[in-house]
């Protein structure tokens, strides 16, 4: 009784550093700290150092893009599950793009990046149109079009490596600006112009409501079907920078690549605390799931855990955090 | 067993529930403060005070939907633990709640089951008795709805009878109905209270909440009235009329619910509907609306006037018919071209097409005008925050905080918020499908007095209700409407109760299309 | 074989998850191609592929309805196959089984096997001796995914790297990471080992495609403790960084997708009567090791395609 | 417009002989009726052999006894992701279970029969349990044991092979019975059971409720996380049913089987009419739409689409399938 008192009265003066600060508002931040600390001890020493944290950060940064378009579309009430192939799609027709131009040209390097993004956000629209246009299911349409970018980008590579011949097009990917990776600036910026967006946008706030209620949405004047089809397209942008910044860093794409970042995208919102039936989410939420994921693969790996296990291993630690989230939520 | 004496009750009666020193809290927010209550069996008890006062809660409480900060519960005199609703359910007391509790994409026939259900030996649903005791129910209560129909399908109305009959099914002692008559009017509320007054003569128990002090006063055998959660008192009905009530409610003096009409004469049309159709729901529709005018809409559950302004704001496919603004003949094709010329559209239908559960106030209210809170592209939050600050003063919407989720409001504070969204649009034309539906009668006179501010700076205003004395105590002109066709349009003297019921009813004016 | 005009021969290999699929899938599509430009009109092809052991059962059901007189399979997996295979058998189809054997060996068909325990000893033993000849100690391992393949490579590498107790395997006595065959995978493996551990000599990642990915993990961290890289399965591009005496890449064993296409030509030749189709009536398979060769600067020249998209 | 009129009566005569027949609530089955007439045309003369046929609905009789009880878990508001490696899981614990009977005996048949459906129920509880008891979302919860089924067979097996040393064994998944082979049957069965089950039943009618509004189900008082969690075991033992089938098959289990198997298990659901979102669906869709995903496939590879472009053709194909469905219903 007196203890859990005293635990209160500490909670209160906490509460109280921290202005309205509400554990249950920050679940998914305590669950992330808690799987910080696990990674500390696991990989320990080598978890802490600088080159590891942004190798983590580099390595969840092409998935985490992917993500924060994702948390959009799952706040809005869809799904996309052809972002991994939309990503190889895009990588593979975009170094088929920056060959068309001979020699190391900057030029090239520049028109190709934007064609990347252009690209990428028509693909995207393409689902985008047959969710809303067509009304399908989001999961199916999705589903489809995951199995036909990743078999045209097959057919025009004819299964093997897209090489680029362009050298400097590698500078891209393989970038480090202030000792941090250039993926890892994009997605910061990314996130941080996502989360603008969701937060202070008219757009954001019309993409929570209809994920919320469509029918309230349709009756207070918003333009549900353009509202729901954006956020494809935003992840079709975002899709568009992940096959920037991957075929870039190796200067080739190999069409089988990308696999499986539906998953990690996906499963990185949903950790951040966005709701898969829609209407709530947070894109920094997406950040922290992100975060979390790389983490637990390089906390598995430091900690030499059997490598027939590791997948269990890396279910069970993604179960016990979203778990301990829930329980602070209560 | 030694029934300690709740206050104010007599103790000599049969009393069947009994709660004593029921307090409920909402994180630290008192919504109830050690509520006192005998209720005896056989009575029909009105449960009434101002939105937000505590009277659902209190129901949810009884039925086990929240648990009581402190306080106990009795059943008959014994202390009883009510966990969840089954527990409720399981003890007979069964709840028509103030929001629709139905699938919409389950039937008529298995949403009045639900929970309930028949079965054969076989262990499998017996639907052929469902059915045949689901169409039963909704036969004694005058409702023609097919058992088969989706629920998502069905009007307000037709919900709300759908809803009273599930109620009915479990054939439960204690029958609480959190504002039943909403939605209802004339034949139906007196179907409604006939039975009410059946099920009582069977020894069953009611609960009985509403804002209609009239209906109170007439179905009623005593009343409760809340005040901030407070228990203000226990009257037998007989012993006070409506001003006595509403004085208790609000805490002061109350004498007149609508203001003074003030009639205008101005020609200046704003809004022209000329031979409107809607494949299976309106035909052949024309109305004017004039400047600065409170044009009234009447007509019977189902009449279609719903559909029509739906069909107005670009909500329905109009498949006929022309619309002007101002002289101008329009297009609307999606709500959005409505709002842009000026039109607004509270829907009668809060929960389904009115509130974003989640939201909080600001956002909910700046829904539809977001756009002019948006500096730089980016929302100005302070600025929404102050705006919903300036509606919850005018429209006295009663919260905790303004940063909490819509979902925990009182239905009647959920109401004042979405009315709040529509009048944020700075509209030419208001329309208002049922404005006052679970809205008290302080608040319904306040909101009666908005409407007559709006229409004096020159806003013209329509008004869909299915209270009688709100389209006669409010419009200078009535349109009446029957099964989807306007029926006749009532002026002056016209507008009264009789004038309407058989335009509605087609003993007079247009009868059939053609 | 059934009597008709055309022969009609049913390709079922994996699908293109990575790159050697790739290749298989490419070099089966070359191989039918060449054989349609040789003798238009004497054969009808089905190329099909599949994406899991249980949609290859299936693919090689629906080329049975549709009438195939030979059969060339890459089985996914050997176990999960073999039933539907030996139905194929009964029904007179002439089988070739490419690269993985069945579990059943009491039928007769042909089985054009890889050499797994090949690449793995053959590159065992390689970085053994140079790692050795040149003083390097300290070496960490990366597998494919966890199937039986992959097993049998990884056992025979440690197997020949186990003979020479002074090699260290960083990770622990014949432990190893999954790469999945994917160049991202390898990639990020290859970034968390350099952390890990602050001097690696010699790395073996058992596959070409994930060399890539494992070389630009080493490049970008700018270390030169590293001095061999060694991949597997000689991809084209490997090849050309041993031509180019690219000093960590020096040799790769092969395990190359063109074995399909050596199917294909081989059962076309049973079909026109230059090979014997005996093989069928057999009581046991006719088994053909296509071994795995070490190629380093001395022979890559042999082995280097540049058409080839492997 | 006499062409039309003339339709309409012909329509309207039409629907007289069916009663109340109205094409919009027989989409699926008009979608099915023009796929099968295209499989028709593209496969002759092949299509229509009765082996063919016989062998598509043995081709889809694995997942698509899972995509029955995976339609429970859909109309509850669910999903399961890890019923592919559930079912490999089951598979491969249950020839281990076999193994330590002696020779071919059948009491080790039938027990380890039992055995394969107790397991898969048992991880299908493990699944609801974290659902409802640790109120995980149901997409994470699952992609997380979809890791730890995978991964823990894996480890068991050593990554190989796992051989049943009971030839009898082999009997029940190759075996015929009326010239339809014993997947085909028990696939029926199943969606028999099921369909009365989710139509004819309370807990039916229940799992509907839940799905389309868990308050308003718990205010008709309805036991809200029982009602969730009956279907995840529902689809465990459906998940065993098939790894008894499949495993039985072969007479083996190789660790990496039936990957895959929850798109498609899915994707028979939703095409078959149940909504993502929960609240509907119906058995009989699911059981058409798994059995037109198997034509699609007969028909690219009787067909001989080109092996990069069948993935593509496979997504189109369901993507228009989907299409004409939808827009039947309007
Ligand atoms: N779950 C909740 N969390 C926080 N506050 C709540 C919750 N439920 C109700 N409240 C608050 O309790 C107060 C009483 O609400 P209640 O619904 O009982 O009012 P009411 O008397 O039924 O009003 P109305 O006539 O408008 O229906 C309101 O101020 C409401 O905001
Ligand atoms: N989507 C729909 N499908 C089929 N019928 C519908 C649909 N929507 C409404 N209806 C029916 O149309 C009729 C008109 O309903 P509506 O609610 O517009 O009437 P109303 O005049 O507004 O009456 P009130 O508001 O008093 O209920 C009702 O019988 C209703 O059941
Ligand atoms: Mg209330
Ligand atoms: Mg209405």
């Amino acid at each position: 009784m007196v203890d859990s008192l005293e635990k209160k009265s500490f909670a209160t003066a906490l509460a109280g550093y921290f202005g309205n600060f509400k554990l249950s508002e920050h679940a998914t931040g305590v669950g992330f700290i808690l799987l910080f600390l696990l990674a500390t001890i696991v990989g320990w020493p080598n978890f802490l150092q600088f080159r590891n944290l942004t190798n983590i950060l580099r390595q969840i940064s092409y998935t985490g893009i992917i993500g924060l378009g994702m948390t959009l579309i799952i706040i809005s009430g869809g799904i996309d599950l052809s972002v991994g192939s939309m990503t190889a799609f895009t990588g593979g027709i975009t170094i088929f793009f920056l060959n068309l131009f001979p020699g190391d040209s900057v030029l090239a390097v520049i028109l190709s990046s934007m064609f990347a993004i252009v690209f990428g956000s028509i693909c995207g629209l393409f689902n985008g149109l047959l969710v809303t246009k067509g009304r399908i299911a989001p999961f199916i349409a999705t589903l489809g079009t995951m199995s036909i970018f990743r078999s045209l980008i097959q057919y025009f590579s004819g299964a093997g490596n897209i090489l680029s011949n362009n050298n400097l097009y590698a500078d891209i990917g393989s970038g480090v600006f202030l000792r941090i990776p250039v993926p890892v600036w994009v997605f910061i910026a990314v996130a941080v112009v996502l989360h603008i967006v969701l937060n202070d946008t008219r757009f954001g706030r019309y993409v929570c409501a209809v994920g919320a209620n469509e029918q309230v949405a349709r009756y207070s004047a918003i333009k549900v079907q353009t509202i729901k089809l954006i956020p494809y397209v935003i992840t079709g942008f975002t899709a568009g920078l992940t096959a920037l910044l991957w075929s870039s860093r190796l200067n080739c794409i190999n069409p089988s690549d990308c696999t499986g970042y539906e998953l990690d995208a996906i499963a990185a919102a949903v950790i951040g605390g966005t709701s898969m039936s829609g209407g709530k989410g947070s894109v920094m939420g997406t950040v922290m799931g992100a975060v979390m994921l790389g983490m637990i693969n390089n906390m598995l790996v430091l900690g030499g855990v059997s490598s027939y296990l590791q997948q269990a291993a890396r279910g069970l630690v993604i179960i016990v955090a979203v778990l301990l989230q829930y329980n602070n939520k209560n | 067993m030694d029934i300690p004496k709740p206050p104010g009750v007599v103790p000599s009666a049969d009393i069947i529930l009994s709660v004593e020193g029921i307090t409920k809290e909402f994180s630290t927010v008192r919504v109830l403060d050690s509520i006192d209550l005998a209720i005896e069996r056989g009575e029909v008890m009105g449960l009434i005070g101002e939105n937000g006062a505590g009277k659902s809660t209190l129901i949810k409480i009884i039925s086990g939907i929240y648990q009581p900060t402190a306080g106990t519960i009795r059943l008959n005199g014994e202390v009883v633990r009510i966990g969840d609703y089954s527990t409720a359910k399981n003890l007979g007391i069964s709840i028509v709640p103030q929001e629709f509790n139905l699938i919409n994409t389950l039937t008529v026939y298995e949403n009045i089951f639900l929970g309930n259900e028949i079965r054969l030996k076989s262990g499998l649903l017996d639907k052929g008795t469902m059915r045949k005791q689901a169409a039963a129910q909704l036969q004694e209560l005058r409702m023609p709805v097919k058992v088969d129909r989706l629920i998502g399908d069905l009007s307000v109305a037709e919900k709300q009878m759908v809803e009273i009959s599930k109620a009915l099914m479990l054939h439960a002692r204690i029958l609480i109905m959190d504002e039943p008559t909403t939605t209802l009017t004339g034949h139906e509320l007196e179907t409604l209270f006939t039975l009410m007054r059946q099920l009582k003569a069977q020894g069953v128990t009611i609960i009985f909440v509403s804002h209609k002090l009239r209906e109170v006063k007439t179905i009623c055998d005593r009343v409760t009235v809340l005040r901030d959660g407070k228990l203000i008192s226990v009257d037998t009905v007989d012993s006070v009329d409506e001003k006595d009530l509403a004085r208790k409610m609000i805490g002061r003096d109350f004498t007149q619910v609508f203001p003074a009409k003030k009639y205008r004469d101005g020609t200046d049309v704003v809004l022209q509907v000329e031979h409107l159709e809607v494949r299976n729901l309106l035909h052949d529709v024309s109305f004017t609306l004039r400047r600065g005018e409170i044009l009234g809409f009447a007509g019977l559950v189902g009449a279609g006037r719903t559909e029509l302004f739906e069909a107005v704001m670009g909500l329905r496919h109009v498949e006929r018919g022309s619309i002007a603004i101002e002289g101008k003949a329009v297009r609307i094709r999606h709500a959005r071209d409505a709002v842009d010329l000026g039109l607004a559209y509270i829907s009668e239908d809060r929960q389904g097409k009115g509130i974003v559960q989640n939201f909080d106030i600001p956002k909910n209210i700046t829904l539809i005008s977001l756009v002019e809170y948006v500096k730089r592209h980016l929302i100005d939050k302070q600025a929404e925050g102050k705006k919903a600050s300036h509606y919850v003063k005018v429209f006295n919407i009663v919260a905790a905080s303004q940063k909490m989720a819509l979902r925990y409001f009182s239905g009647g504070n959920q109401q004042k918020v979405y009315l709040a969204r529509w009048v944020d649009t700075d509209p030419k034309i208001l329309v208002l499908d049922e404005p006052t539906r679970g809205i008290d009668v302080n608040a319904k006179r306040e909101i009666y007095e908005f409407i007559h501010m709006l229409a004096a700076k020159g806003i013209s205003c329509i008004v869909i209700s299915s209270e009688m004395e709100e389209v006669i105590g409010l419009c200078s002109r009535v349109y009446v409407m029957k099964e989807g066709m306007v029926a006749g349009c009532l002026t002056d003297e016209h507008i009264n109760e009789e004038e309407i019921m058989f335009h509605a009813t087609g003993i007079k004016g247009r009868k059939a299309y053609g | 074989g059934k009597e008709s005009a055309v022969t009609k021969i049913g390709v079922s290999i994996p699908s293109a998850d990575h790159g050697w699929t790739g290749g298989i899938v490419w070099w089966a599509e070359k191989a039918v191609n060449d054989v349609k430009a040789e003798m238009p009109g004497r054969f009808e092809f089905r190329v099909v592929t599949a994406d899991n052991p249980s949609s290859q059962v299936r693919n090689v059901e629906d080329l049975l309805v549709w009438g195939m007189d030979y059969l060339v399979i890459l089985p996914h997996e050997s176990a999960p196959l073999t039933p539907i295979v030996k139905e194929v058998h009964t029904q007179g189809v002439r089988i070739i089984v490419v690269d993985r054997g069945l579990t059943d060996t009491s039928f007769g068909y042909v089985n054009l096997a890889g050499d797994n325990t090949g690449l793995g000893r053959l590159s065992g033993a390689w970085l053994a001796k140079t790692m050795k000849a040149e003083g390097l100690k300290n070496y960490v391992a990366m597998g494919g995914l966890p199937v039986t393949i992959d097993t049998e490579r990884m056992n025979a590498f440690f197997a020949e790297m186990d003979k020479d107790p002074s090699l260290v395997n960083l990770l622990g006595k014949d432990k190893y990471e999954f790469a999945d065959w994917s160049t991202q995978k390898g990639l990020s493996l290859m970034e968390t080992f350099l952390q890990q551990y602050p001097k690696i000599d010699a790395v073996f990642c058992q596959d070409d495609d994930v060399l890539t990915g494992v070389l630009q993990a080493i490049k970008e961290s700018g270390r030169k403790d590293i001095k061999v890289a060694l991949g597997g399965a000689g991809s084209k591009v490997v090849y050309k960084m041993i031509m180019d005496g690219n000093p960590l890449v020096r040799a790769t064993a092969t395990y190359h997708p063109s074995m399909i296409a050596d199917g294909i030509h081989y059962i076309v030749d049973v079909a026109t009567g230059k090979k014997p189709d005996d093989f069928h009536l057999a009581n046991k398979p006719t088994s053909m090791v296509i071994p795995s060769v070490m190629v380093d600067k001395t022979n890559v020249a042999q082995f280097y395609e540049p058409d080839s998209i492997y």
